[in-house]
């Protein structure tokens, strides 16, 4: 046991760190707009993806032969926590550099492969995520969006929601139905869409905190290649199984993002007034501060364990629903406890005089209890948990 | 004993939800969001037409004369539909402290023009950074520890903007003096406070209750898995939970508005365990129906969100949860062992 | 809305406090002695039971052709109160009084009402409960001790569990299966059984806290003749599912009992040594003690509420288990908090020195923990409140 | 980076564990429940031949020499097999102690004698009413904010009797003096304090896991409405958050144990986050066991309850959760802004 890096990983952590700490006015210059806005703000996301790129900072676990530097899941962490400290810009092209990536490189054929791992690595491409429908949530597999091939061209119809960067996307990683004769979980195929493509399109989808990050996208006879299949037609629930691995367990959410936001919060609560003195003076915040203390720490402790079984060459297991169960459930509480510090004051918006940050504490609020839906909802994790780890029968 | 209503405070009580059902509809919750005043001078009116602006107000200015047991259930509706107009400010808190704290002059002047849905009043009471519906025509404000009735002329509003769109809230700064003074004494702010925070644990009833209907309504239809969500145990074990409270919260919340109608020694207390629980309740109910309505539930397009902010809003006015359980501490070891 | 009593309730009240204001002396007499001792100490018991009996006060709701008094539930829960208050013994007749009586009024024929009723009402004969078995916990149906019919008897095999008194028993009301072949449900038929016919055995049944306050009791070719049996043959379910209902809804567990419980864990805040002064300056101990008061407060006014719908003609429903659910999860929660104000005194058990009321502390958190069990789980009961007051589907 | 134990520290916990399965059986608790002493000296005995007693030992004094990272394995068995000697006493907290603070004399005399196994030594700190397995050749109290080693003779004992027999705990009156003074400093107090509270914590994850390996057997196979009760929702989803608080435990317990090893700036937090963490999952594991297990886990003759009663004494040992929460808000609020 032993907490030190490694010389190999504190070097890797010193590039990374000295990297980050001359890239601080392009970090500025990139979060000082929306990507949202599109346009130049959109961009300036796309330079910086570009910059990650050319330091090889872009997809560091990538094998070499694809253009990564085959680097550790620990150095993936280091890399994290990194990125968290020096606060760099939310990345547009994830979904394309953690989760289709890694899936082409075991299912893509040789041409796609070739087609798109490079343009997604310069983020040359933006990839967008095809997988829920409005009627097929947790239960993905009951998914409705169908291609009926004719000749070497599949022909979608239906509509796919919670596509993030949706408006952005020029690609789209979708699961489709090819054969609606067959069980729920065959007849799904792993389809690779142009987004300019004719029949194509895309709907703001906005949320409750009046963003726009989602969006719908709708297929009306949408003509694709067959070759743009990734796996074997009909067979892509398997394809997009192992796309989820990524996101759940690849994923193991950055320990540094709770740690900075708990600091956050005890800041908050020294400042806060609170009657005479401060929050800080209340002892139900103080006892729930420290709780979140517990929390975090123990989640990086957590993590730290999962990390060193990675890397000594054990394969992700049904443990990731472990893991994203915690922080899920962990950043709820966290941030709700940031909003009792603020007391009324937590219900002011963006825009508004008084309030903190912008109404920033509220907006996370929010998106922190879409992650215990997102990716498995918390029920999902629990059942794959009591089956997969604990063996317990089903139903 | 009888720990229920009369049918008479049904009757009303259903009347209410009758003028909320046509007059308060999610649509109009969401033009409320998007009008520039965000009230409607019509559907106040009819408030006032039916007797419920002027609930509280004494029969002698042209009021009803009733009390607090009479609003509880019409809080509970006004939560249950998101009605958004003052009344908690002006017929659960302004009103009454105007009776019981004004001068004669100042309640000729003003409690028949409440009654009559012609003026309304607000409340800024201490420990909350902002006033909400700071237009009206009268602002009782509470400022280093005395009550103040204030006019607009008096007053400079600067606008906030509350997350729940329907909340209008309001920075104040007021040119406060002894003609504004309406009273120094800490048992009334004290007093004030509890109607407040007695009132909004009734509106977080009503939210919560909502919540939790609109929640069995939809898991009721919602298929995943090949059946209906609702018959899955888990969620079926939140749900319950999710009643007990919500219902239990009722008890303490109904309770409360008699001990403050009735002045009862544990009136404050009362309000205390009202709010905390349905505080509680309400952030219970919040979380499952949010968690069980799933993705939909984080559209705009969805109502349920106009529910989710508000219950959020009144968990944090007038004191969370954790505030009045201090207070309970406190009155529970200050009482001789 | 009115919180004072009506002058009859009143009264009443008045009557009842001021009898047992004047039987203090043989409250004390009576509590002085375990009646699990047996002998003299189980004597003590009845012979309480005989002067509430004699009093008008044995069973107050038990209508007057039954030699009850036909008191409302209002009169009950006053009674209860009373009972609490003036720390009267625990009553060695309340299955008989509570549920079978009832139950017999329902279901019973003319003969079992005049054999038993009279005998129940004076504590003649104590009744135990025969519903249990080690293979039927909360799916009770799947019972398994069988009633073969030979002639005009029925010849009973099995086994019961948790037999409350059963040591203490002349009779027992009990479960049998007398149509194998029927669904669950159908086949079980209640029966009247003497403890004193040949092939019972009753062997007492040690619990954790080291007491022997139920027995199991085993049947080996008992013979019962068929006129015990209560309602039909094979229509048992019915006559168990009316008698469970007294049990659970008719109960609604005494306020008082639980304010009580909260005062003494305010008191001993008060007393218990905590770092340089007691447990009442602790924070936490604070916070829980009033969240204690809010859950018992609010338990008190749910029962007035409750109280007042029967009082109006409303039959209690499937909202029995919300009231259950309600005090058996509270109840562990203050015994919790009383364990952790004494700290690592909690554990010193009865005989112990330093022990807090010799240790009655543990046993009541254990008793607690029961309750969350017996009379339909937890988990039961939000089946039955999802399913039958949501109306949610039976998956 | 590498937060997991060596093969040699695996291979050691293994042969611990082999060794209590055959000589801490359920049977071997209650035996210790019923018997005069409590205790097994030929178990004792074994343990030492295996090095386990010692292991804190350096191995100038016969020990093993080995640290808390070690030793924190073997504590989790122990938890796990509710072994009824004074391990976490003599091992984990008592050896280490006077290594760190005896004189040259105390040590040479005492710690030979305490890897061998035939001296044990415990611990009373303050906070603690009674002194566990104080019939040991040496007990350790601080009293008056000094630590004092102090031999039978110059100790009166009076038994108590715990809810669970196996622990042995007494209440003890001794005559100090200069000479059974330890050490006057705060630092060593909160040094054995910390020691005795991440002790503890890993003994709690093994009481926890094992009450969650039993219940997670037993709803495997038992059936009510005609299926297994492991096969309900409900079932699954208690069970799955026990086990993520069980195993999150183990994270803080490890790291707490390296902390200390290490001697770590944050070793004091790191022991109240493991004790707090896993105060609460052993609750947590202690309340599903017993419900899920239903009525049969409330007879003296099924062994649940010998883990139900060992979890919750070990919660409330070297402050609870609240308590060890407190310290760290403290230490959070302490440190510069």
């Amino acid at each position: 046991m032993n907490f030190e890096l490694s010389g190999e990983d504190a070097a890797f952590r010193d590039e990374v760190r000295a990297w980050f700490a001359d890239h601080r006015e392009q970090i500025e210059h990139t979060r000082a707009v929306d990507w949202e806005a599109g346009g130049e703000a959109f961009e300036r996301y796309r330079a910086w993806e570009r910059a990650l790129f050319e330091a090889g900072l872009g997809a560091v676990t990538w094998p070499v032969e694809y253009g990564g530097r085959g680097a550790s899941m620990v150095q993936q962490a280091i890399l994290n926590e990194e990125y968290t400290l020096a606060d760099a810009p939310n990345r547009i092209n994830r979904l394309g550099l953690g989760l289709l990536g890694p899936t082409l490189m075991v299912y893509g054929t040789p041409e796609q492969k070739a087609r798109h791992l490079p343009r997604i690595l310069a983020c040359d491409e933006i990839w967008c995520q095809g997988y829920s429908e409005p009627n097929a949530g947790s239960d993905l597999a009951s998914l409705r969006t169908r291609a009926v091939r004719e000749g070497d061209e599949f022909v979608v119809n239906g509509q796919k929601i919670w596509t993030s960067l949706g408006r952005f996307g020029d690609w789209i990683f979708t699961l489709v139905r090819t054969d609606p004769a067959a069980p729920k979980h065959k007849g799904i195929t792993f389809l690779l869409v142009d987004m300019h493509s004719p029949g194509i399109e895309v709907r703001p989808l906005i949320q409750i905190d009046g963003s726009a990050r989602f969006a719908e996208v709708f297929f009306t006879d949408v003509r694709v290649p067959v070759a743009n299949v990734v796996g074997r037609v009909d067979d892509g629930w398997t394809v997009a199984m192992a796309l989820l691995g990524f996101e759940r367990g690849g994923g193991l959410y950055g320990p540094a993002l709770f740690n900075r936001i708990l600091r956050d919060v005890v800041e908050l609560s020294r400042r806060e007034p609170r009657g005479e003195g401060v929050a800080a003076d209340d002892p139900d915040v103080r006892r729930r501060v420290a709780q979140s203390y517990i929390e975090t720490r123990v989640y990086e402790l957590t993590v730290q364990r999962a990390l060193t079984r990675l890397a000594r060459g054990e394969a992700p297991g049904p443990e990731a629903s472990l893991n994203k169960l915690y922080w899920s459930e962990m950043k709820v509480r966290l941030d709700e406890l940031a909003l009792d510090i603020l007391g009324p004051r937590a219900e002011l918006g963006p825009g508004s005089p008084q309030a903190e940050n912008d109404g920033g504490w509220y907006g996370d609020y929010l998106y922190a209890r879409a992650s215990t839906i997102f990716a498995g909802t918390s029920e999902v994790q629990k059942n794959i948990i009591a089956q997969r780890v604990l063996g317990l029968p089903r139903e | 004993m009888d720990f229920d209503f009369s049918s008479e405070q049904y009757l009303l009580r259903d009347t209410v939800r009758d003028l909320l059902r046509r007059e308060c509809t999610p649509g109009a919750v969401r033009a409320a969001w998007a009008s520039e005043s965000g009230r409607s001078p019509e559907r106040w009116r009819k408030l006032a037409d039916l007797g419920v602006v002027g609930l509280t107000v004494a029969e002698e200015h042209g009021g009803a004369g009733m009390d607090e047991v009479d609003l509880v259930l019409i809080l509970e509706e006004a939560g249950r539909s998101l009605l958004p107009e003052p009344l908690l400010e002006t017929t659960a808190v302004g009103a009454p402290l105007l009776a019981r704290s004004g001068s004669d002059t100042l309640r000729a002047e003003w409690l028949p023009r409440i009654a009559a849905g012609d003026a309304t009043v607000t409340v800024g009471l201490a420990g909350s950074p902002y006033v909400a519906d700071a237009t009206a025509d009268l602002v009782v404000l509470e400022r280093q520890g005395a009550l103040h009735a204030v006019t607009q002329d008096r007053l400079t509003l600067q606008p906030l903007r509350s997350v729940d769109r329907a909340r209008r809230l309001f920075s104040v700064t007021a040119e406060l003096g002894d003609d504004t003074l309406l009273s120094t004494s800490a048992a009334v702010a004290r007093w004030a406070f509890d109607h407040a925070a007695a009132a909004t644990a009734a509106e977080l009833v009503g939210v919560a209750g909502a919540m939790l209907d609109m929640t069995v309504a939809y898991v009721k239809q919602r298929e995943q898995f090949g059946r209906r969500i609702g018959s899955f145990q888990a969620v079926q074990h939140k749900l319950a939970e999710t009643l007990l409270l919500v219902d239990s919260a009722r008890s303490a919340v109904y309770y409360a508005a008699w001990a403050l109608a009735n002045d009862t020694p544990d009136a404050s207390i009362a309000a205390s365990v009202a709010k905390a629980y349905a505080s509680d309740a309400e952030r219970r109910a919040n979380a499952e129906a949010l968690q069980l309505h799933g993705g939909i539930g984080f559209t705009w397009e969805h109502d349920l969100h106009l529910w989710l902010k508000r219950g959020k809003a009144l968990e944090l006015q007038y004191g969370d949860a954790d505030l009045h359980r201090r207070r309970i501490a406190d009155w529970i070891y200050a009482t001789a062992g």
